[in-house]
């Protein structure tokens, strides 16, 4: 079994190797190769996962150490893998949805030219996204985690031609390094408290470490998981990443991804749990992030903008979970996972509704699309049914379960972060309502593209409904499954552990104060979209909508401060480093120059001036000597 | 007469002789002040012969003034050249090699 | 008045018992150099006078040839024969010191020598005149330049062989100042080396009224700078009641009693002999450029035709210091603490000005001239060590350092256009593109003289430095590598205007020269490769050679 | 006599070039294969020392006198008794992993500059740059060889310098042929790079030849005979036969750490390299960033701390800021740059820092990953730089503004200029990653602040290798790019095995460290600094 957990990364790397090195000559049957290999780490993880469910809960850990990696002096970095329940659960959604989405590639990018490096770099994200999962130790979760940035990066700007893209890849990228910069920190306080970066030392014996270190860890860990999870304040990204191909976004910016910093802050429990402070900054980073994105979400008119809004603030949901500590955590992943199936059905569903209206991305633009793509708008429905929390859908199950735990919180931290995430509750009704009726409702506000063709909607190839429905089917029911028995916890629970929260209020009540906010956001949104008609051309909005329109001006403030700034600063040291640095050198060899000029005048080609000096040097001599004897 | 005073004259000389080397345009007369402080020296010697009762000094002063002799051969040779060529014999036109 | 009567009862005696004199002994094998060469210069002026023009030229070249080299070779046997060592003496009644650092220092100047005569005797440089070959000296030293005498001597097919025996005169007279024994010698042989080299300076065949403007200048200056140094003479003489240098050592020692306490008032007398030590200082400062003496320098150089030039700028200096480090060894160690610090600030002027001043030079010669002056502060850095290291590396540093110069002053010759030899540097602009082998070889001289390490500068200058920073001069050596990075800089420029500027349309051409000049560069060449990557022998050498006599 | 391997390693070069620019000026195409084939027999021959070299063992006895030291495969000559110097030669495992480096190196860097050096139209026939290039490179290599093995201070010191003269013509005397100010200007550019590279390593030099003369000095006074040996200067001052007084020791390796500074080189002593990479063509860059300068960061390791540890600690806390200041300042100023070649060398200018900063962190794993990043460092930059150099090949610009969406039309060309960008970036599972991060982790074990500061620099690489490939590479395709060929065979094989070399070294650093770590040990113990014990430090006993 251990040697299947390295097969289980090989496999798609050695179809990125394949696909990227291997030219032209796969470019008819390289998206089915890439897929057949995704397909390939799928059934491995779910080999493994029935062995896994064949041992007792306690026993179900397989460790692996494959090669020792960095040896140096008393540094030791192995590549080992570690699969647990925890990795387990990410193992089976990254390779599920992940073959899911090339199948689904397989179809939307039929008429790319480049599409066998598209599924190199699929690949790849699957290998390092693999990896960062199952790694046994920070640096080599390290690995993974850049790589599956660098996969990201790639993707994005896979349509390299569009400046845009490209620029977002590369803001993805570097906001990115920022959240690594904490990651790395991390690891080396790790390093420097424990000796070492291996989960199983650090996490069991994290207690010994001073709480203080311990906080400073904690912070680091959060610092990357805003990063890599589009957390406040490294959230600027997301929004911008959804210039690349739609199954990139449905897979990487929706269901995996962009919930690793879930995962890095749930492995990490035992370190956060030391550190309640730390905890505190988790939940309020969650709780802002939940409605920030939630608030973007309202005010965006590109389809998987808004969406996109939607995954920043139910990662902020699953954030805030995991700040909660114990009472948290699985509920954190259960959502995590859910949210897999949810948000990727609706991005697939996004893309296929663009692959019909000819790459168009406004929604004020769609309208009344749900008799020309019937599959599309029934899964496209169902997930958006999910993740508003529609009783009995698997979005409710876990959303639910959050709300409850963060009221279980307690004192005045718990009502702000339960009255927060309720709130969420309401804003997501709203925005996706939204999202449902500009889209799939109301009459047809068609324009013509940038070549004066009009579209013609039209239902996707099968390639595409396919993952389009299983997911759907996902979005329904894994949340039921999930919490039948509560089977989802107590397979986690060997791994996170669990506590039972004890909420002031009662968890009927939550439910019921989420149906609430649930019927108020879905009216309003009713009210606003539902009956009366939508202009094409948006409205200039209230203030609130125009910062929301840019992403709440975090990005202004970014140009200003950060970009702008950075300009000055590299321009001013271009500049010192010219004038000054240089100016320093130029200058002494300068006035050596100028010295020497102004000496060389002393040699003036006349005789009696040079005996002068000869006569001038003699009486100096003399003098000198003579003075050297009376000193 | 205290020996020692044609010491003094000595320098006396000798010093008058840098200074018309310093100040002198005239190539000839320049050459002629360094004759001035050769023999400078010569009474110096002499001077000092006689103070330290050897015969050294006197000696030395006989080949200063072959030396000299000499001396007057060569720089002559190279003055009369160069006036020929310049028709001058100031120093100070002598100005085409410097900086 | 009794010392006038002693005085005078000396003159009676003499007068008394003239055929008493006792004929002074002469150890003529042991100064077999010297009488060589002096000899072979008497013999050349016999070539002139009676032999054909025709025939001169070969003949004066091969008599000056076997004679520096038979000079060469008797230096050689006396070195083997122990006189650099344990038979180490002073010859001729203590006139000529017979020992390591004389022995040393004449055996370079022999090879220096022997090595400018090849560049004296090149004539293939200049076009032909008339279909006679020239060489680099006027047709007729004393016709007027441009002048009707100057048109017929050029047209007769003169040259002036006479060159040979005045090199041959100056050689001798160098061989002479680093071993003289006393100052009387030491007057003497500054005169007889100085004097043909005025004239030799006077005698280019082009551009020859800067070469009898450098004659005169340095004439001039030479027989001001030689008053200066005699007086200094006198005043030693002053002092110590003589001129050998052991006699005067033995005073500066107190080793002598004084023979007559009324004498006090001049022997033993500390002014005359700081004076009068300074004087002399001074007048072999000017000899080997040290600033503030160092004005002549650039003029001379640039003036005087160009193997001329490589030959004083190479031999002079080592007889120049040669001297200066018996002097300073020998009759002054006993006042160290005076001069030393002189000599410290001397030194570091002269590489400070030498190394500034030529960072704006235009002239190829002029920069070599400025060079050579940087590279005596560099010299004069060892020789203030006062340790016999210190010796042993000012010799070996000679030694590489006038091959060097001679090799870059002989390739100076070859660069040449219309009007003679293209010494302004914007005309060498390009020339390792036209002539990669010249502009390669100058290169390496000028690395040398920069002090790349696996050249022979380097080796010197790790020498010399070596013993500056044992002997205690520390700062000397900070300044000595700081004015080595100001030297760096120009000679780095020469490299650069060679190597990578464009060539100039109407640039010079590089003459192709006899096998006479090609020798002696290949000799340069050899010698600073050799005494950059193996210097052991020759450190050895000039480390047994380190001992003066006394 | 033992057999002279690391002499030939050295002389093998020298012997190229001297074949070398012995080649008629007609049979350029057979002096490039000449030179080849001397680089291919150096990198044989290092091989071989890669091989004979055993990381495990200490020395087998040194033909001087039998003492046990770090260095294996010695050799020990007499030659300059006057000075002290002797010609002694060993390798420990810092230098016989930077021999292998360069060795293998030099073969892709002719590679890549096989037609740099052809001549534009046949002046005279005396005039023969192209076996020049090739001779001054073989030069470049047999002196940088040597002085990675040689263990005389003076001798090291010797090659150290005259090592500037080759590389000073390689600067001056080839260009990239892309001008700004047309042919005459680029030359005086380039003839201001070289002349600026010339004077500031050599002023650094004259500096250390003033050390070296004091060492001399010092050594002379108390063992009697002057020393430059490294290992009886280390035994004597072990043995407590030579005690250097705390000023001088100060001052002695001031003047060896400015040297060392420069070539490396470290804030403020940079501003040369900018210049000397930016004129240079590609792979002379590659042969001063990858090849040359390793030598100044070598020597840091091996003579500035073994001769001096007092003084190397006492000097550390400055030496680390200004590491700081020149990773953050490299970066920063490589964001500013317009030039792609000025760019790779700021980058490179920050990444010298991060290797100065582990050299002096004093922990084991700042050495192993700075040792290390020398290697990985020459490895990325070359790939970088050299793909770098293709690209302005074919438009014949270095500025960043006339290129655009080259992805498109030469797509290899563009991924393989990707993929150093991301090693240069430090991207794990490529190599840089590994030595980056030691470094970074050794740098926090002692002093975490500057640790932290320093990891700043990876967000700051991220930023300017994106840039740069974001408007090289991406966007519209520009019309001057239009037409541009993808690389051709012989760059592919010039820059495909160095990219493997940058995934094999991410993946499997350990034949390398294993290797290096017992010298980086040895040179811990000579500083006396051990490693900061963690504060929770039975760990791996509880495991």
């Amino acid at each position: 079994m251990e040697n299947l957990i390295g097969l289980l990364v090989l496999a798609p790397l050695l179809g990125a190797g394949v696909l990227l090195c291997g030219g032209r000559r796969l470019d008819r049957s390289g998206p089915w190769l890439g897929t057949l290999l995704a397909a390939v780490s799928f059934a491995l993880g779910v080999v493994l996962f029935a062995d896994m469910l064949g041992k007792g809960g306690e026993e179900r850990a397989l460790d692996v150490t494959v090669f020792q990696w960095v040896p140096v002096g008393g540094f030791r970095a192995d590549v080992g893998f570690h699969l647990d329940q925890l990795s387990m659960t990410f193992v089976l959604l990254i390779t599920g949805v992940g073959s899911l989405i090339h199948l689904y590639s397989v179809g939307y990018m039929a008429h790319d030219e480049r599409k066998r490096r598209f599924f190199g770099y699929l690949n790849l994200f699957l290998a390092a996204m693999l990896l960062l999962v199952l790694a046994d130790n920070y640096l080599l979760l390290y690995v993974g985690w850049e790589g599956v940035g660098l996969a990201s990066y790639l993707l994005i700007g896979f349509w390299q031609h569009k400046p845009s893209a490209a620029t977002a890849a590369k803001k993805a990228f570097l906001v990115n390094r920022v959240g690594d910069m904490g990651l790395s920190i991390a690891i080396m306080l790790l390093f420097t408290t424990f000796g070492t970066f291996a989960f199983d030392p650090v996490l069991t014996r994290a207690t010994d470490a001073g709480e203080g270190k311990l906080t400073a860890v904690a912070l680091m860990l959060l610092l990357a998981a805003c990063g890599k999870s589009a957390q406040v304040p490294l959230q600027s990204w997301l929004g911008d990443a959804m210039e690349g191909p739609t199954p990139v976004s449905a897979l990487i910016h929706a269901a995996t991804m962009v919930t690793a910093g879930v995962y890095l802050i749930t492995r990490s429990g035992a370190v956060f749990d030391a550190a309640p402070d730390a905890q505190t900054a988790v939940v309020t980073v969650g709780a802002v992030t939940l409605l920030f994105g939630a608030i973007v979400g309202c005010a965006k008119d590109d389809i998987k903008k808004a969406l996109a809004g939607s995954t920043m603030s139910q990662i902020g949901y699953m954030i805030l979970a995991a700040g909660l500590g114990p009472i948290g955590y699985v509920f954190a992943i259960m959502h995590l996972v859910t949210h897999g199936f949810f948000k990727a059905g609706l991005f697939l569903g996004a893309g296929s509704v663009m692959h019909g209206m000819n790459d168009e991305v406004d929604m004020r633009r769609y309208g009344g699309l749900r008799t020309y793509m019937p599959v599309t708008f029934v899964t496209f429905g169902l997930g958006y049914l999910a993740i508003i929390g529609f009783p009995g859908l698997s979005g409710f199950f876990s959303k639910d379960k959050i709300i409850e735990a963060a009221f279980a919180k307690g004192g005045t931290e718990g009502w702000i972060l339960g009255g927060a995430a309720l709130l969420g509750a309401a804003i997501t009704a709203y925005y996706m309502t939204r999202v449902m009726l500009l889209t799939f409702f109301g009459e047809k506000r068609w324009q013509p593209d940038a070549e004066g063709e009009m579209p013609h909607p039209h239902e996707s190839p099968r390639t595409m409904t396919v993952p389009m429905i299983v997911l759907a089917f996902g979005s329904v029911f894994a949340g039921g499954l999930f919490s039948i028995n509560d089977t989802f916890l107590k397979w986690l629970e060997p791994v996170t552990g669990h506590e039972e929260g004890h909420s002031p209020v009662s968890a009927l009540t939550v439910t019921a104060a989420t149906m609430v906010v649930l019927v108020i956001g879905v009216a309003i949104a009713w009210a606003q979209y539902g009956r009366r008609p939508v202009p094409v051309t948006a409205p200039r909005g209230s203030l609130l909508t125009r910062a929301a329109r840019r992403d709440l001006l975090q990005d202004d403030f970014n140009h200003v401060v950060l970009v702008r700034g950075g300009e000055h600063l590299t321009r001013s040291l271009v500049y010192v480093d010219h004038s000054l640095v240089d100016g320093v050198v130029n200058g002494t060899a300068a006035s050596v120059g100028g010295l020497s000029g102004r000496m060389r005048k002393l040699q003036n080609g006349y005789a009696r001036s040079y005996a002068v000096s000869m006569f001038g040097g003699a009486a100096v001599l003399i003098a000198a000597t003579l003075l050297m004897r009376a000193v | 007469m205290n020996p020692v005073n044609y010491l003094y004259l000595a320098a006396l000389l000798f010093t008058i002789g840098a200074a018309g080397v310093l100040i002198r345009r005239n190539a000839i007369v320049i050459f002629m002040c360094v004759e001035l402080m050769l023999n400078a020296c010569n009474l110096a010697f002499v001077t000092f012969a006689r103070l330290h009762g050897n015969l050294d000094g006197q000696i030395i002063a006989f080949f200063t003034m072959v030396v000299a002799a000499a001396e007057v051969v060569v720089g002559l040779a190279i003055i009369v050249t160069i006036f020929r060529s310049r028709h001058s014999a100031s120093v100070d036109d002598a100005g085409l090699l410097k900086l | 008045m009794s010392h006038a009567a002693s005085v005078h009862s000396l003159w009676t005696m003499s007068a008394d018992a003239p055929q008493k004199i006792p004929a002074p002994h002469i150890e003529y094998a042991q100064l077999s150099p010297t009488l060589i060469v002096l000899g072979a210069a008497v013999l050349g002026i016999l070539v002139e006078a009676f032999l054909p023009r025709r025939t001169r030229h070969p003949v004066q070249l091969l008599l000056t040839c076997v004679a520096l080299a038979a000079a060469f070779a008797a230096v050689v046997a006396l070195a083997a024969g122990g006189y650099g060592t344990g038979k180490a003496h002073a010859a001729a009644m203590g006139a000529v010191a017979v020992d390591g650092p004389a022995l040393f220092l004449q055996g370079t100047i022999l090879l220096v020598s022997l090595v400018a005569v090849f560049t004296f005797a090149e004539r293939r440089l200049d076009p032909a005149a008339h279909g006679r070959p020239v060489d680099s000296f006027a047709a007729q030293g004393a016709a007027v330049p441009g002048g009707r005498a100057e048109q017929d001597a050029v047209r007769a097919g003169f040259t002036t062989t006479e060159v040979f025996p005045l090199l041959l005169f100056a050689v001798g007279g160098m061989l002479v100042f680093p071993a003289a024994d006393d100052l009387l010698t030491l007057f003497v042989a500054l005169e007889v080396f100085s004097l043909p080299l005025y004239v030799l300076c006077a005698l280019a065949r082009r551009k020859r009224l800067l070469s009898q403007e450098s004659a005169v200048k340095y004439f001039l200056l030479g027989a001001f700078s030689s008053a200066f140094l005699l007086f200094g003479v006198a005043l030693l003489y002053g002092y110590a009641g003589t001129v050998t240098y052991s006699g005067i050592a033995d005073v500066v020692n107190g080793n002598v009693r004084m023979l007559d306490p009324a004498l006090a008032a001049t022997t033993g007398n500390d002014a005359l002999l700081l004076i009068g030590g300074a004087l002399v200082l001074m007048g072999l400062l000017f000899k080997v450029g040290a600033v503030p003496f160092h004005m002549w320098t650039p003029d001379v150089y640039q003036g005087a035709p160009t193997p001329v030039t490589g030959f004083m700028a190479a031999a002079t200096k080592v007889a120049g210091f040669g001297a200066l480090l018996r002097l300073l060894y020998v009759v002054l160690p006993g006042l160290r603490w005076d001069w030393r610090p002189v000599m410290w600030g001397v030194a570091i002027v002269t590489m400070l000005v030498g190394a500034i001043v030529a960072v704006t030079q235009t002239d190829v010669k002029r920069l070599l001239a400025y060079s050579s002056i940087a590279h005596a502060g560099f010299i004069l850095a060892g020789v203030v060590a006062t340790s016999p290291d210190g010796v042993s590396s000012v010799l070996f540093y000679l030694g590489a350092y006038s091959f060097v110069t001679l090799g870059a002053f002989s390739v100076v010759t070859l660069v040449r256009d219309a009007g003679g030899e293209a010494t302004h540097l914007s005309k060498w602009a390009g020339l390792g593109r036209r002539s990669p082998l010249t502009a390669a070889t100058f290169a390496v001289f000028l690395l040398a003289f920069a002090g790349i390490p696996l050249t022979s500068g380097f080796a010197g200058k790790f020498a010399v430095f070596k013993a500056a920073a044992q002997g205690g001069a520390g700062p000397l050596v900070i300044v000595g590598v700081v004015s080595s990075a100001i030297a760096a800089f120009f000679y780095v420029r020469v490299i650069v205007l060679m190597f990578f500027s464009e060539p100039k349309e109407d640039g010079p051409t590089v003459a192709v020269p006899s096998p006479l000049t090609s020798s002696a560069i290949a000799i340069g060449v050899a010698v600073t490769l050799a005494l950059g990557v193996a210097p052991q022998y020759f450190l050895d050498l000039a480390g047994r050679a380190g001992v003066f006599v006394r | 006599m033992a057999f002279p391997l690391l002499t030939l390693t050295a002389a093998i070069p020298a012997v190229g070039a001297v074949a070398t620019a012995a080649v008629p000026a007609g049979r350029r195409t057979a002096a490039k294969w000449l030179a080849l084939a001397f680089s291919l027999a150096t990198l044989a021959l290092a091989a071989v020392q890669l091989v004979r070299f055993d990381p495990g063992g200490t020395s087998q006895a040194s033909s001087s006198g039998g003492a046990k030291g770090p260095f294996q495969l010695t050799e020990s000559h007499a030659w300059i008794a006057d000075f002290g110097v002797r010609y002694e030669l060993g390798v420990d495992g810092i230098a016989v992993v930077l021999i292998a480096l360069a060795a293998l190196l030099i073969p892709f860097i002719m590679l890549a500059g096989w037609h740099d050096a052809d001549p534009l139209e046949t002046r005279s026939s005396r005039w023969r740059p192209t076996q020049g290039f090739f001779a001054l490179i073989l030069m470049v290599e047999a002196m940088v060889v040597i002085s990675f093995e040689a263990t005389d201070v003076f001798l090291f010191y010797i090659f150290f310098e005259a090592m500037l003269i080759p590389m000073y013509f390689l600067i001056g005397g080839f260009g990239d042929g892309a001008a700004e100010h047309g042919e005459a200007g680029a030359a005086a550019q380039r003839s201001y790079a070289a002349v600026k590279f010339l004077l500031y390593n050599l002023v650094g030099g004259l500096i250390m030849l003033a050390a070296v003369i004091g060492l001399y000095a010092v050594t002379a006074d108390q063992l009697g005979t002057g020393t430059f040996s490294l290992q009886e200067i280390v035994q004597a001052r072990a043995a407590g036969k030579l005690d250097i007084a705390t000023t001088t020791e100060r001052a002695l390796f001031l003047g060896f750490f400015f040297a060392f500074a420069v070539k490396a080189p470290l804030w403020p002593l940079h501003t040369w390299l900018p210049n000397a990479m930016g004129e240079a063509t590609a792979p002379v860059a590659v042969l001063i960033t990858a090849v040359v300068d390793k030598v100044g960061t070598f020597a840091m390791l091996r003579f500035c701390l073994q001769l001096f540890p007092e003084a190397s600690k006492w000097a550390t806390p400055v030496i680390v800021v200004l590491s700081l200041i020149s990773i953050l300042y490299g970066a920063l100023l490589a964001v500013g740059q317009r030039d792609i070649k000025r760019l790779v060398a700021y980058a490179s200018i920050s990444h010298f820092g991060f290797i100065v900063l582990g050299i002096f962190a004093m922990t084991s794993q700042g050495q192993s990953g700075a040792t290390l990043y020398m290697v990985n460092h020459g490895v990325s930059t070359a790939a970088l730089m050299l793909v770098a150099g293709f690209l302005i090949s074919r438009r014949g610009s270095r500025l960043i503004a006339d290129y655009g969406g080259v992805q498109k039309v030469a797509p290899v060309l563009a991924g393989t200029f990707l993929v150093g960008g991301l090693a240069t970036l430090s991207l794990p599972g490529l190599a840089p990653f590994v030595s980056e991060f030691l470094v970074l982790v050794g740098t926090f074990s002692r002093y975490p602040v500057a640790g932290g500061i320093a990891t700043l620099g990876i967000v700051l690489a991220a930023l300017y290798v994106l840039v740069l490939y974001q408007r090289t590479m991406t966007g519209p395709v520009k019309e001057e790019v239009r037409g541009m060929p993808d690389l051709r065979a012989r760059e592919l094989a010039v820059v495909a095995p160095l990219i493997a070399l940058l995934l094999f070294l991410g993946v499997y650093p350990k034949p390398v460290t294993e290797i290096l770590d017992p010298a980086v040990r040895h040179t811990m113990s000579q500083v006396h600094q051990a490693d900061p014990k963690p504060d929770v430090n039975d760990v791996e006993a509880a495991k």
